[in-house]
């Protein structure tokens, strides 16, 4: 066991990272252009919904599928909600419902991750568990703001001079066509369709270089992360309305939490091993993408300093080089 | 040639769309946009090569003649900046439309 | 057949361009950036151009090719003057000077689906329709001027006022050395040289990952055309030189009527289905890159709203879609 | 720190080497351009994330110091913003230059 | 609404992080910056799209209130300027700011 | 071997590559935009460094191995003292330095091209020196500056007025933290931890495109440096520093003195066929990204014109063209 968490610690995806998080702490000036990081994540995005239908293709449509939506689901609503109650002593309103979406929502290059580090050990999983990473992204965002409207009494984010309120219409749009979600229910449904010949024709471009993108894509993400650390540092020194300590300290403790949460619902359920770990990874990873988007829109007065640092300086590293294989570690336990 | 003022706001990518309808309500529909700005400003540093968009901002720049939509812009844009920050400049120009 | 035409419907690119539509009318932020479609264009130019060589290179140059190239720079030389006088009822000089510009001239991603399209099928086609497809992209800009420069007379396009006029040598250049051209004849050219021990070489390039690059930028297209239908719903309101009946009539009717003239003159010269397809497919497209281009330099009277319009949200689709199977059936009704 | 004249120059893509021998010609052939600029105007919305380029716009921004030039600079864009559209901003400034 | 000055600085990518840390230092942390800008100059045809980044220039947009902090930028940027080339504007403008 | 000469004259990269010269020098419009060229870089460094680290890890480390990374840093130190006193004749003191720096330091796609040139003839050469190039990036770097302050006195170069003078520190970290520094020796000691086992995972990615990406990124360089040589006829006209024929001179003869220094070494060295290649070629490169960027912040009293101009326009056309196969031939001589 000991020797799969070793494994996973010095797998390519995961030393890139770790690459990216050192050039930026030696303040090298490695840097991926943003456009080519867009061009990765729409190809992994792409990849990994096609793969994705394709195997949901191949496997009848079971109770299986059925239970994994639904947890999936239960989890996006739930989540958000315990976690509001949990943090609102310590943040202010708008930014404990912007946490609690963050936190609702996914990551979908933490479960791209995790599939791969399954995949290196050879270990199965269904294909409908890209179904419930999409289907996961957007929920939080309403419950969240629902959360927030109800605590703030209803017209506070109306803006007095003449800012229009996000509408209903709106925000639905902005969480449920997210971009992303559309790429890879898009691309699941086209896989779908597709089958295994479809998979014949496009094998060479969504399996071959995959690995090697996600390579680079998480080069980039610790770049990145290592970039929005250091700014916590600094503004560690400002004064702000959340202290540090509260922000690294949730920001460890959500993942842990929501992960041990989601993983219970695995159990639950009678999931296999591969699928366990998925559900319990979604669980615990939160949203840097979608989530800020539909917030910066919806919700303002929420800081970014807090909900996305948390989610993509502290949580997002976290669950890349501890979560997935502790979990995993755990899931194995549980299932000897 | 006529007399104008020059109008840059620059907001962050979220607002594009609101900024875009406000501007169209106020009856300044013609603007030029420049994407992908980074910046400073009480929020911190702001990088445009972010994977993440919230990051980065933007920078409208509108002619605008008549007074009164100057002053319809300015008020409109007030509340964006005070809830998502941003800055607003307004300067005397000349303009040589198409 | 009907079964042909139907694989081609749940074919992946053809999927991907769907997901495009689809996600831009129901407004998701879905967005592919301009540097990746530019990416995926040229790798998709480079490699049919490559693959086009190697094959010109195996097959001895015949009759074949020169007639296979002299009927593509017939249709390229004659369909803008038919088109020009045909709808020069409805729109004015500019407009229809660049109108019959734009459907001599050809689309290069439409050329390559419907190699796609035959390749999936296992329909052999000749390597030189892709010399045949470089050389139809510069003429049409040249005839179409030169039919506005003749009716409006020699100096209206010469401004008052100090504008440069564009001289015939810039003009010829812009046709000539347009980027595409210069990267399609460039890699034909390069595979032709190569030619099989090239392709040893390059295939895991040019090959492995065609379809799926394909996907990308058909996804691309479908997000682009569909926001340029959006557009015209809304000039539709407005009052304009030409009608949007109009518009769309004959953004349907010239790729019917072109590609039938193309399929004609395949049919003369006894091409194979493969060849004839694409001869048809050629006549049948329009070009949205480099005629535009030319036409803001050397016609800027005429108004892309129009004639950009047309190519890209009405007859694009049309022939990704509809075109190629419905051309193949009658091909293969022809033939039997 | 010289007075100078700010000229700001929007036009699309297709046109910068034009404006180019344009400056050049007039005495100005001193400029910075700014791509991929999106933007909304007579010709309705325009995007600098197509695929087709003919709906990107370009800023050119001059440093202008003699009046004969910012005239010539404006007399000779003006034929080209009628024919093709854009816009031409002409602001008072202080320049510190290299 | 505050009457205020608008510098913008027209200088390298090479010299982006200097600047800031002059900015700062000046009094002025506050700035919006557009990368992968072109131009011509006295060193000639500079293109945002080469391999090499020494050939790309950026610009600075800054909104000043206070004189001696304008003057501090400008005299600041001056040597910078002066070796590495470059261009600094100041324009009279009216901020709305966040 | 003047077969193996002709070979790599038709060679796909080198084709494209003579693509972008010639289309520039037609006029042509083909353009690869700038976040393009950046990817395929960022994939070029990222897949020769993997490549490297595995090759690295297969063979024993050896006195070879050390030989070879003594031999590359020797040169990276010597070059520039002995290239800037046989120059400073001609160039003044900043310009001389600045040209000492960029030969002495290396141009690494001139080197994947020297390793593609030697897999295409069949011939081994050893992962380590992927490490050796990387290490001869920057020393270049710091020797020149060390030259140029010498030179000019203490303060000179500390603006009055209140430029602030690159610290030292900066200026190690821009040489040695330089971001394909960086990218190139994460990537060796990734691949050299992962061995065999992490190629198995990223084969389809750092082999099977290699050789189309170095085609797309030559043909990029051969647009980039046709531009600059038609902006050297431009300047030829008007008054400069240095004239013309002693850059284009020195341009010429640089390569070829420090490629037969870095010969003589490999020679001496006892290294093998591809070996001795690689380090020659390693000899007779200039930098025309690393070492300008650190010029422009810490000598911008040089003129990238003079330096730049000459290692992209000159030295990097005739490397890739004719030196690659030319010291080949010589090494072959002198081996029989
Ligand atoms: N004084 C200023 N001058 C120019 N741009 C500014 C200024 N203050 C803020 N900005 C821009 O507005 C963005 C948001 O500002 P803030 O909300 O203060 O963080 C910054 O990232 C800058 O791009
Ligand atoms: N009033 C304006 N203020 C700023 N930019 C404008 C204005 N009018 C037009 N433009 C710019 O000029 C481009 C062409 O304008 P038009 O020809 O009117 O469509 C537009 O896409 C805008 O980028
Ligand atoms: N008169 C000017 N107006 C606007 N931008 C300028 C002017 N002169 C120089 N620049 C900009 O400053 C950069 C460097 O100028 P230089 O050092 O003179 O080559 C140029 O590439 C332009 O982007
Ligand atoms: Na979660
Ligand atoms: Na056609
Ligand atoms: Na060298």
């Amino acid at each position: 066991m000991s020797g799969t968490f070793f494994a996973n610690l010095t797998s390519p995806p995961l030393l890139f990272f770790c690459l990216g998080l050192l050039a930026t702490f030696a303040r090298s000036d490695l840097d991926i252009p943003n456009p080519v990081a867009k061009a990765v994540s729409i190809y992994l995005l792409l990849a990994i919904g096609f793969k994705g239908g394709v195997a949901l293709s191949e496997s009848p449509f079971s109770v299986d599928v059925l239970l994994a939506l639904g947890a999936a689901l239960l989890l996006a609503a739930a989540v958000p909600v315990f976690v509001y109650f949990m943090i609102s002593r310590w943040f202010d309103a708008a930014d404990a419902a912007a946490v609690a979406a963050t936190y609702g929502s996914i990551s979908a290059v933490t479960f791209v991750t995790a599939t791969h580090y399954l995949d290196s050990l050879g270990i199965a999983w269904g294909g409908h568990f890209v179904a419930a990473m999409a289907l996961m992204e957007a929920p939080a965002i309403v419950v969240g703001l629902y959360l927030y409207r109800r605590s703030a009494g209803k017209g506070t984010e109306a803006g007095a001079g003449g800012v229009e309120e996000t509408t209903l219409s709106e925000l639905l749009r902005e969480a449920f066509l997210n971009g992303s979600v559309v790429l890879i229910l898009g691309s699941l449904l086209i896989g779908w369709v597709n089958g295994k010949d479809g998979m014949d024709q496009l094998a060479p471009f969504v399996k071959a270089p995959f690995v090697g993108m996600l390579c680079i894509f998480l080069l980039d993400m610790g770049l990145v992360a290592a970039r929005r650390l250091r700014d916590l540092q600094a503004a560690s020194s400002q004064e702000q309305s959340v202290p540090l300590t509260s922000m690294v300290g949730f920001a460890v403790l959500l993942p842990a939490l929501n992960g041990s949460v989601a993983l219970l619902l695995a159990v639950l359920a009678g999931m296999s091993e591969g699928d366990a770990l998925l559900l319990t990874i979604l669980g615990a990873s939160a949203s840097y993408i979608a989530v800020p988007a539909a917030m910066r829109l919806a919700l303002p007065a929420a800081n970014p300093g807090i909900y996305l640092t948390m989610a993509l300086a502290v949580t997002f590293p976290l669950n890349i080089i501890l979560g997935i294989p502790l979990f995993h570690l755990i899931i194995q336990i549980i299932a000897n | 040639m006529h007399p104008c003022k020059r109008i840059e706001i620059i907001v962050e990518r979220s607002q594009i769309d609101r900024l875009g309808r406000l501007l169209a309500a106020a009856g300044a529909p013609d603007y030029t946009l420049i994407h992908h700005a980074g910046g400073h400003g009480d929020r911190g540093h702001r990088r445009a090569d972010d994977v993440t968009d919230t990051d980065e901002n933007c920078v409208f720049i509108l002619a605008v003649e008549q007074d009164e939509v100057v002053a319809a812009v300015v008020e409109g844009v007030k509340p964006i900046l005070q809830r998502v920050g941003g800055t607003c400049l307004v300067t005397e120009a000349v303009w040589t439309g198409s």
